[in-house]
Parts: C-alpha cells; structure tokens; sequence
C-alpha cells in the first residue's frame, strides 16, 4: 500500500495511542480506532468489525504480550494511507505467530476437546481484510490489522471547503 | 482524505417562513453550509427555523458562524427559532449566550408555535 | 491530588494519545477521553462536557499551537489518580495564557464590537472542574483539565472480580 | 477503580422457563454473571432464554463463558434461546458456531416462540 510514490496528500497519517497493561484498557483502544475509522468515512458496520479486532488484538497483548505488567504500556498505531486503515497492537512479548490462529470447532468445544478460549485471533482474522502477527526482536512484536475502503461502495463525505 | 465532515444544509420554504436543516459537524468548515445557505434564502424570509437535530458535533468555531447568522437575521429583522439541539449543546448554546437571540426548542412544532 | 500517599492501586494510571495537527482529529481525543471517562464511572453529562472541553483544547493546540503544521503532532495525556481524570493536551507552540480567557459577550458580539470567535478557552473553564494553561519553555506548552468524580452522586461500576 | 466492568445478570422464571438478561461487558470478569447465574437456576428449568439487549461490549472471553453455559445446557438437556444481539455480535457468534447449539432472535417473543 505503500509501494507508489505518495504525493503529500497521500502519506501516511498517524495516530497513536498508549494504553496501561490492564483488562478494560482496550474498549480505550476501540474508541480510537472507531473515531480514526469515521473520520475515513467506513460504513458503521465495517467499524463495528474493526473495534473487535482491535480490542482482541488489544486483550492479546495486555493478557499474553505484557502478561497483565501494569509497568508495561499496550502501543496502538493507527495509520491512514490513501484508502487503507492500518493499525498496529504492539506489545513488549515475544510475539503471537500466525499459526497460533484457530479456526473454532465448536462441536469439539461442546465435547470437552479443545480449550473454550482461543477464538481471539481467528475472529481477528476473520473481520479484518489484512491481518498479519509480527515477531519484532528489538522494539516489540506486534499485530498488524488493515482495512480497505471500498470507494464504491462506502460514501465517505466529500472534502469541505479547506476554508 | 479530509477529516472535517462537510456540513450539509437541506432548506425548506414556506412563504415567509425557512427551515435550515442541518446534518454533519458544525466547525469553522462550515461556512457554507451555515452563512451561504443563509444569505440564499429569498428575501421574503420573515421567519427562520435551526433544525440541528442530525448534528452531533458543533465547536466553538462553528457556533461562531451560528453566531453571525442570528447577527445578519437580527439586523434584517427576522426571527429565529432552534430546535433539535442535545442536551449538551442547549447548556452550552446558554453558557455562551446565544439564548438571549434565539430561543431553544424541544422539538419542531414547538419551535414553529413560538413565532407566535 | 497527589498529595498524599498513594497505594499502588491510587497510583496514576495513563494513558496517552498522539493527533497529527489536523483539524477533524478533535473527534478523535473527544472519543477516547470519553471511554477512559466512561471506565471511570462518569455519567453521560459530564462525559459530553469533558468531550467538548478536550474537542476545544485540541483544536486549539492544532491551530495557535502547532500552527496548522502537519509535522507537528498534539499530545493528549489522561491520567486518572483516585477520582480525578486529568487531561493535559500539550503542544508545540508558546502556550496559551489563563488571561486570554474572555467571558463571551453576546451583545457586543451581535453588534460587531467584539470578535465571534474566542470562545473556546471559556467553554473549557466552564465545562470542567479545574482548568490551567501552563507555559513550559522546555517541553512544549499545555492546557490542562480535569474532573472529579464525585462518588455521593455518580454511580462508578462496582469493582468487579479480578479473575 | 477496576476498568473492566461489572456484569449483571436478572433472572426471571416461569416453570420450565428461566430468562437470563445480562447487562454491562460479557468479558473474562463475568464468570459469577454467566456461569454462576446458570448454575444457580432451579432443577426443573427446561427452557433458558439468553437476553443480550443491554450487553454494549462481549469479548472472545466473555463469548467462552457464553459456550460453556452452552456446554452445560446441552449436558443437561435444556434448550437455549438467544436474543438482543446486535447484528454484529450476530455476526460473531454466526462466525465462532455458537448458532449450532443455540438460535438467534430478533425479539424476546420470537426467542420464546422458538422453544415450540
Ligand atoms: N500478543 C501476543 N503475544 C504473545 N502470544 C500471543 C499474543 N497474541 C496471541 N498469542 C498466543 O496465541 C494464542 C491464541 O490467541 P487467541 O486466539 O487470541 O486466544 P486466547 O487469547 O483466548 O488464548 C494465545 O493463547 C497465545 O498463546
Ligand atoms: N494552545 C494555544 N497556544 C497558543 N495560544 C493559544 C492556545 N490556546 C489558546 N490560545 C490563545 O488564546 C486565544 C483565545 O482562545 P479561544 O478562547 O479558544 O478562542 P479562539 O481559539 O476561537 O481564538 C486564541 O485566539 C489564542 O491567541
């Protein structure tokens, strides 16, 4: 997505947001993210969709990246370039890998056969149209999660008057 | 991508009566939406009618361009009425003394019976 | 506020936001200042006043502070100590000072003798329960705000089990 | 203050008929309100209608919790109703299979009638 030569209109613009390492702290993080999601003109269902993926991308790195360290900060990067949302959870862990993501069987949960949690990442997965899992040595690993808007389809406001 | 919202303004007429209806946020990128749409209005206009019941966000600027709305109306001697503001932003069109101008109302029949 | 001794669980915990200098990402610091309110146990009306006071402080910064100048960003720091969320939004600019905040006059307004605009820092001081501007040569000047939950009458969610 | 809200839970019972409305987050911090509520019914409830109208915020947690409830119903041999979902929360429920075990309702009165 940022592959072209952006004009200065176009470069990423960014937001960010640093949350303590407590449960509750990532209905903060979805707040933001729905605000920064509006102010692109996404449909309100597509941000219903985001604040999902961002609190479980959020609770991930609160639960198992700073293991509930309240020393420890959550970093959410919210990135608008052109017509992708990009946000970023990053955490101080060692990192989720993508093959950690589960598709629920929810016939084997119903019989005791696999953990009734891990639908986290999966529904992460499910509800945004780019997540990846990044294992980042140095500054911390970090969730990645984008959405697209469909110019076609979603009516973002015209530009005002830059008055 | 711009992140202030365009203000719309949607007008009805009714002989000398108006009806500003506006939707959006109300910002200082709302001049013409407010003042425009205003100073378009046919010169018959006697009475005019703020309907802000789908904005969810004015700032002081914007109120500022409501400000010299009710200023150019008073000068050409019509009346305004509003209705349709949140709670919130009736304490906060009082706070800053736009009441003194135009009067709040709770809704759109109640602020039509208060031309009287 | 600080001024006793604080337990751990008393001890401030932050949160912070950074805006680009923008106009529009106002709504963005009103969002989440609204949420951290809102994990406090603010009720509605006070969250919709602290909404428009940081909205009013933002745009502020964005606009005499940061100059409209997009490399520049604003910070909005939420801290929330006992029962007092603090807002401080800092800027880069030379600050405002206490003395520019005019009681509006809606008389002189409405005969051209006073500007239409200026109303901002006065919505602020009238929306919230302590109001500063402070003028900090080092790190970049801010307005600072901040409300107290006043626990006879606002009912905060009970603590609920930890888990 | 602890920023993870708490849960309620109401409980109503007619015969066979127990309604669980839950109000507030559906979270990891709502094991009493979900679970505990459950296994508080009486013996003879045949019927559970689940009432999410005042839930605002469910997380993959607070959806386990909702699964072992499930779990446990169907042990037991009681039906389970679902209603006042947002669609959203319809949505992922529908995506994480719970649908296989309990339905979604519009209404309270679609969710009743649904026991047959
Ligand atoms: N930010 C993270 N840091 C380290 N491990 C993670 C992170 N996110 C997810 N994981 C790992 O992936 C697993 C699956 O995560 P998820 O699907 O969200 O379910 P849950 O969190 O309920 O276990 C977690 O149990 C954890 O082991
Ligand atoms: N963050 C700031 N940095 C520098 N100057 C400021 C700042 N905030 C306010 N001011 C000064 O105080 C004045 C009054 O501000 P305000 O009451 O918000 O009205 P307005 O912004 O509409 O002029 C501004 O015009 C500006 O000169």
């Amino acid at each position: 997505m940022m592959s072209k030569a952006l004009t200065d209109r176009e470069q990423a613009v960014t937001t960010e947001l640093r949350l303590p390492s407590r449960l509750g702290y990532e209905k903060v993080a979805m707040s933001t993210a729905a605000s920064v999601a509006g102010l692109m003109g996404f449909t309100d269902d597509r941000i219903e969709d985001l604040k999902t993926a961002v609190a479980e991308a959020c609770i991930n790195a609160i639960e198992h990246g700073n293991r509930l360290d309240a020393s420890q900060t959550v970093l959410v990067v919210l990135s608008i370039a052109e017509n992708t949302l990009e946000v970023k959870v990053v955490d101080r862990g060692r990192g989720a890998v993508k093959s950690s993501v589960r598709v629920p069987d929810i016939d084997r949960k119903m019989h005791g056969e696999e953990d009734l949690r891990g639908m986290g990442m999966f529904l992460i997965q499910s509800l945004v149209d780019e997540a990846e899992w990044v294992n980042d040595k140095r500054g911390g690993s970090y969730a990645r999660l984008a959405i697209h808007l469909d110019r076609e389809k979603e009516v973002s406001d015209e530009p005002s008057d830059p008055d | 991508m711009n992140p202030q919202t365009q203000t719309r303004a949607k007008v009805e007429h009714n002989g000398p009566l108006a009806i500003l209806r506006f939707e959006g946020d109300v910002t200082s990128a709302s001049k013409d939406a407010v003042l425009g749409t205003y100073q378009k209005l046919p010169p018959e206009t006697k009475e005019i009618l703020l309907d802000f019941s789908k904005v969810q966000y004015l700032n002081s600027s914007g109120i500022a361009l409501v400000i010299q709305l009710l200023m150019e109306a008073n000068k050409s001697g019509q009346k305004v009425q509003t209705f349709g503001l949140t709670p919130h932003f009736q304490k906060v069109f009082t706070l800053l003394g736009l009441t003194k101008y135009t009067s709040l109302h709770p809704t759109e029949s109640a602020a039509k019976a208060a031309f009287g």
